[in-house]
């Protein structure tokens, strides 16, 4: 039997929690003020449109992200372009096709599994897969099938070396069970009814797919598909493992170029002892946030105004 | 009272020209294999990082002076000096885990207690202002985490204490907590909100204060969801490359002092794969075997979390 | 300080002015030339990949950090056009590399003095000798404290930096203190980025640690030299120090390898002539010291002529250790 | 072409149909006797797993008839409806013995193309469940998915379904509106017209009205009873008063067996089952 407790006393444990819910409420918000200030106060000086049209340097004040930034874009489109499709496609297929079989749940396990694998396990995975090719076709140096003239965008030789296609791909497999999640949830939220209401004309289920559930789920899954490729954006580890950093002073010219990314850049001036490194370093950062900041904005939208009310 | 002409009306299925059944049923079968394709994808990307994973880590013990005796049994990891070299994976584990240990210790009750009131306790203008910051947050690259322990968070420790050097488990730590606080948040705030109404009403009539039904009734109703995202926020925090490599230094040591520097099992597979080695050589070797211990901890965590999920789940219609 | 600004801004000029003479004449070069090694040769091929794609915008240079050992691992296996190396290559390197069939031309491009750092604020030390050097890093040392090295200095454990053993800094340094066969003592941080040992020793008062020179001239007001005391006195390590040869042991010439069969392309040739043509400035400006003239037109020549093989190992396999300009009479 | 608008006020069934001897007995609903059959049901059973939902049914629908299904929840009457058209087909655990046969063809057989057949029987749902697209777009769904049409052929069709519907004249002015919003009553009416635009023979009609207030219910009982001389219609419901206002022929279900089927009129007023009699007249359900 406990002692019976005193109002006052339930109260006054009423009143501290809440205090304590303050305080914890506000240290999430206080260190983001303090992130960004801390950030801008460092990069505000250095930031300039010569900043973002140099290439990196070993002088912090010619230095620039050019290459880094145009080599973020190659790889994210990469990556976008083949896990977009592909993670939607496993999503299709697992909420409006498979019947609940052993397979489908090993499937689903596996990509919650996916989900938590870090993400510097899968730039060696994509070292070995797609960089080295399991080493069957020779060195990174050797080119064992080319295709294409090297002038040309679609230059493509075998094995991909430390390429922005090795790099694109290797990005697609972090991002690929964000993506199938992200979509099996949007999926889901599309009421079984309009399944039902399709399905009963006599549609097909892809044709119940194509023509009704993924229209009305696009909204949710073009939010997923967003916060997936600005989680592209800003993911690093598995893309050092894949190059390294390396010093570029071009941006990308085809698949099978070498490349730098810009939160690479951004690790390679922030690990520098010169404070002026640390400035451009937060300049980038703060080039990097803009781009985020657009990404979550576009998906805040998304999800105000697309979302229509399905029933 | 002008009628339909009957006629117009069975004429409906007249209209247009039918859609061949043969190429629909071709059509369908083509999507959906090629779909299947797609999610067997996922399986084939699963089974390809254990195959090399597990191939590399049996060539890393084919090397002569590395035997799993010594890895599991050893408390020493130098596996760059030559001569000296010695492989006992548990320095780097030590390192891991304080880290992560510290970033817990942040991160989890912040979260958790942050989660309460914004389910609990907020309004919804409060909670309109301050979800946004947490998804600003969740939305950071690590790598930026890791500039701000390394420009702010060090040497403020530093001033702190002068046992921080610049490289030191706390900063990490600390910047680790920061960067899995939302995870924990959000997703905890999920499963506080999905406890019912009908719960709450409950407790409130018995005469409980706020306090009393969210702490006493809410929570651990949510406990399997709170669980579970403490479990993924770790599984994240042990997995994080980018901060520790920045922030935590280079000594692989098995040490419970903050202010010491370690190496997590992350930032040594940074240190050997960022000079692109070639495919060969023990040291390069080595990196896979830490890779595989890092995947089967996390691999087991996020098992572990999956089975909270479900073997607990309350279920609420 | 004001000298080396003053270099630098001369070879900013002398570059530039080098750089417009080229594309002038010739159509612009295409292609990809691949380095990777030492890290402490990184600062002065960025500087030369900076300035030559200021006129060969087409031509892709990437610079990798391998440390020297995994460079030319890279070299030898043919993965790379160019191998920077802080040491002459290893006997076993050559031979690698003629198992794949790799020729390499071998050119010296500067003198670097490896220099010992401390904290700034570490009062006490200000020269070691050898043997205090050896007693902190080899394995068998006794110096676990600073006092161990002096009575007088305080009784706190020295933290010991390193560059890693693919790096040349760290095998050269290796001979010199503990010898060939000796170990360096392995409590201590071990990173093949010297960055990452500056910001070590920077942060830390009990610190110690040792790179090329080029890294403390960079950062002079977060580190402190320490002198050697080689037995003639104390040297410091100067520009003037390390070419006049008094700074010994720790003076050392640093060098590029350039794969045969990739000079024959066009990019490569022209990079690794304007890397020969702006090494003077460049290697000054990223704070390392330059070649006699002399040398350097041996230099020129033994890579026009395409002289293949080391002129720094002996029939043996035992590096040369004689001073540069005996090796090159 | 377009045809003259409608009046907006339902039409009534005599009008199309050569059998109903007057109105009011239309509405009351009597079978005509040289009726074909359009359902035929013997020894059907299914499950649920190992629940055995139905049990061994027997039962014929005539053609051009509406028939109602009645009995309390649970019953299995939605069950039955939904192996008609084989929606039962996406729940995996359900099976079905027995026959059902459409028109003479075997609904269960493997070899059945559900395309074909649910072309063949609409279907209405008990919560309108208009697609998110415009109006006109809900009702040419089901049209395109199985034939080309040329603009003027769709523009025709869906007037057309819209009118059979009764709701073209609410709805002529804004075909390209978003379906939702509609009225719940309009979205009903226009699930029926997107039902119909297919150019099915039957129709089935699981509680159309019950998520409906009393006005739009009746508008769609009036728009059942015009239908069913082209279709032939079978409603669940649980409201006996519709089924009595609506049907020709009445089947009552009762844990999952069929007790009583007869024409409405002597189902309701002369049961020959005590359970029917003591459902109908509300003594449980």
């Amino acid at each position: 039997m406990s002692t019976p407790r005193s109002a006052s006393q339930r109260v006054l444990s009423n009143r501290v929690f809440l205090w304590l819910c303050l305080c914890a409420i506000n240290i999430a918000v206080v260190v983001l003020a303090v992130l960004l200030i801390s950030i801008v106060w460092q990069g505000w000086g250095t930031l300039s449109w010569q900043f973002l049209g140099n290439f990196a340097s070993r002088k912090p004040s010619e230095a620039g992200i050019a290459a880094s930034l145009w080599g973020s874009v190659w790889v994210c489109t990469i990556c976008g372009v083949v896990a977009l499709p592909l993670g939607i496609g496993t999503a299709v297929f697992l909420e409006e096709f498979a019947k609940k079989s052993r397979f489908t749940r090993i499937v689903q396990t596996n990509i919650m599994n996916l989900a938590g694998v870090p993400s510097i396990v899968y730039g060696i995975l994509g070292l070995t897969a797609f960089a080295r090719m399991f080493g069957v076709l020779g060195t990174n140096a050797d080119d064992a099938l080319s295709w294409g003239d090297s002038e040309s965008l679609w230059y493509v030789r075998l094995p991909f070396g430390s390429s922005v296609l090795a790099g694109g791909l290797t990005l697609m497999l972090v991002i690929l069970p964000v993506v199938i999640i992200s979509t099996q949830e949007a999926l889901r939220s599309v009421p079984g009814s309009l399944r039902a209401g399709a399905m009963a004309l006599g549609a097909t289920r892809w044709q119940t797919v194509w023509g009704i559930t993924l229209p009305a789920a696009i909204p949710g899954i073009m939010t997923g598909a967003i916060l997936s490729m600005s989680r592209a954006i800003g993911e690093s580890a598995p893309l050092l493992v894949l190059g390294g950093i390396l010093l570029v002073f071009n941006t990308p010219q085809n698949l099978m170029s070498d490349f730098a990314i810009l939160p690479l850049q951004i690790y390679n001036w922030a690990g520098r002892p010169q404070p002026a490194f640390h400035e451009i370093a937060a300049s980038a950062i703060m080039v990097q946030l803009v781009v985020l900041l657009a990404f979550n904005g576009v998906a805040v939208l998304i999800r105000q105004k697309l979302q229509k009310p399905l029933q | 009272m002008t009628s339909l002409p009957s006629s117009s009306i069975r004429d409906l299925r007249q209209l247009g020209r039918p859609k061949s059944v043969a190429l629909r049923k071709l059509r369908e079968r083509v999507i959906v294999g090629t779909l299947a394709l797609a999610a067997t994808f996922t399986i084939l990307v699963t089974t390809t990082i254990i195959v090399v994973l597990a191939r590399e880590t049996i060539g890393f013990f084919e090397f002569p002076d590395v035997s799993l005796g010594e890895f599991f049994g050893s408390t020493q990891w130098n596996p760059l000096l030559g001569s000296e070299k010695h492989f006992g994976v548990w320095p780097l584990i030590a390192g891991t885990l304080l880290v992560t240990v510290i970033a817990a210790s942040f991160a989890l009750p912040v979260g958790l207690i942050s989660a309460v009131y914004l389910s609990e306790y907020a309004s919804p203008r409060v909670r309109a202002a301050i979800k946004p910051a947490l998804e600003i947050l969740a939305g950071i690259p690590t790598v930026v985490y890791g500039f701000f322990a390394l420009t702010l968070i060090t040497p403020l420790l530093q001033k702190i204490s002068p046992a921080f050097g610049s490289y030191n488990a706390m900063s990490a730590g600390l910047a680790t907590g920061i960067m899995i606080l939302p995870i924990v948040c959000s997703l905890s705030e999920d499963a506080l909100r999905a406890v019912p109404r009908s719960l709450r009403d409950g407790a409130f009539a018995l005469g409980g204060t706020r306090f009393d039904v969210s702490v006493k009734v809410v929570v651990p109703a949510a406990l399997s969801g709170i669980v579970a995202a403490f479990l993924l926020a770790i599984t994240r925090a042990i997995g994080e490359t980018m901060i520790v490599a920045l922030a935590a230094g280079g000594i692989a040591q098995i040490t419970a002092n903050p202010a010491e520097q370690v190496q997590t099992m992350t930032a040594y597979m940074v240190q050997i794969f960022l000079g692109d080695a070639p495919a060969t050589g023990v040291e390069y070797k080595s990196s896979y075997a830490v890779a595989a211990m890092l995947f089967v901890m996390t691999f087991g965590l996020t098992m572990v979390g999956q089975w909270v999920l479900h073997r607990f789940r309350e279920e609420y219609d | 300080m004001n000298t080396l600004s003053l270099i630098a801004s001369l070879t900013l000029l002398a570059t530039s002015s080098g750089v417009h003479a080229r594309t002038q004449d010739a159509a612009p070069l295409k292609g990809a030339i691949k380095i990777d090694g030492s890290s402490t040769v990184y600062p002065i091929t960025e500087a030369v990949a900076e300035e030559f794609n200021k006129s060969e915008k087409k031509v892709r240079v990437t610079v990798g950090i391998s440390g020297t050992g995994g460079g030319f691992k890279r070299f030898c296996a043919g993965e790379v056009d160019i191998a920077d190396a802080s040491r002459p290559i290893k006997k076993a390197e050559a031979e690698a590399a003629a198992k794949s069939g790799v020729e390499f031309v071998e050119l010296p491009i500067a003198y670097d003095g490896l220099t010992i750092v401390v904290h700034p604020k570490n009062t006490w030390c200000s020269s070691l000798t050898l043997a205090d050097v050896k007693k902190i890093y080899s394995a068998s040392g006794t110096a676990k404290l600073w006092k161990d090295i002096n009575p007088t200095w305080p009784a706190v454990a020295i933290k010991v930096y390193s560059p890693g053993t693919d790096s040349g800094t760290f095998d050269y340094f290796k001979e010199v203190t503990v010898g060939k066969d000796g170990a360096i003592r392995s409590d201590i941080s071990v990173s093949e980025d010297d960055n990452v040992l500056v910001r070590g020793v920077a942060g830390d008062e009990n610190s110690i640690g040792f790179f090329g020179c080029a890294y403390y001239f960079e950062n002079k007001e977060q580190l402190k030299a320490v002198g050697i005391d080689n037995g003639k006195g104390v040297i410091m390590p100067t520009v003037d120090t390390i070419e006049n040869g008094s700074y010994t042991p720790f003076s050392r010439p640093l060098f590029i390898y350039i794969n045969k069969a990739s000079a024959a392309r066009p990019e490569v040739e022209a990079f690794v002539a304007f890397y020969l043509a702006h090494a003077t400035e460049l290697v000054n400006e990223v704070g390392y010291v330059k070649l006699p003239a002399a040398i350097y037109a041996k230099v020129a020549n033994n890579w026009k002529l395409r002289r293949i093989g080391t002129q720094f190992t002996t029939a043996a396999g035992d590096a040369v250790t004689t001073p540069l300009a005996q090796a090159y009479e | 072409m377009t045809l003259p608008p409608l009046p907006n006020t339902p039409i009534a069934r005599t009008q199309f149909t050569a059998v109903a001897s007057s109105p009011a007995a239309t509405l009351i609903g009597t079978a005509p006797a040289e009726a074909r059959t359009m359902l035929r049901v013997r020894g059907f059973s299914s499950w649920y797993g190992s629940f055995q939902a139905l049990k061994s049914l027997d039962l014929e629908i005539p053609a051009q008839h509406v028939t109602a299904f009645i009995g309390p929840s649970g019953c299995g009457k939605s069950t039955f409806l939904r192996w008609i058209n084989r929606m039962n087909d996406s729940i995996p655990s359900a099976r079905a013995e027995g026959t059902l046969e459409l028109n003479g063809k075997d609904v269960l057989s493997k070899t059945v193309d559900v395309v074909e057949l649910r072309r063949n029987v609409g279907m209405v749902f008990q919560k309108p469940n208009p697609f998110p697209k415009s109006i006109y777009d809900n009702v040419a769904f089901g049209p395109r998915l199985h034939s080309h049409y040329r603009r003027a052929e769709l523009d025709e069709l869906v007037e057309q379904s819209l009118r059979q519907a009764a709701i073209w004249n609410e709805v002529k002015d804004r075909l390209h509106a978003s379906a939702l919003s509609l009225s719940g009553g309009q979205q009903q009416r226009l699930c029926i017209a997107r039902a119909i635009a297919v150019g099915p023979d039957v129709l089935l009609m699981d509680e159309p009205c019950s998520a409906l207030d009393p006005k739009s219910t009746l508008a769609i009982e009036e728009l059942i009873a015009t239908l069913a001389d082209r279709y032939t219609i079978m409603i669940v419901t649980h409201n006996m008063q519709q089924a009595a206002r609506v049907s020709d022929q009445t089947a009552f279900f009762f844990e999952g067996r069929l007790i009583e089927v007869g024409e409405t009129e002597a189902l309701f007023t002369k049961p020959k089952n005590k359970q029917t009699e003591d459902y109908v007249t509300g003594r449980f359900g």
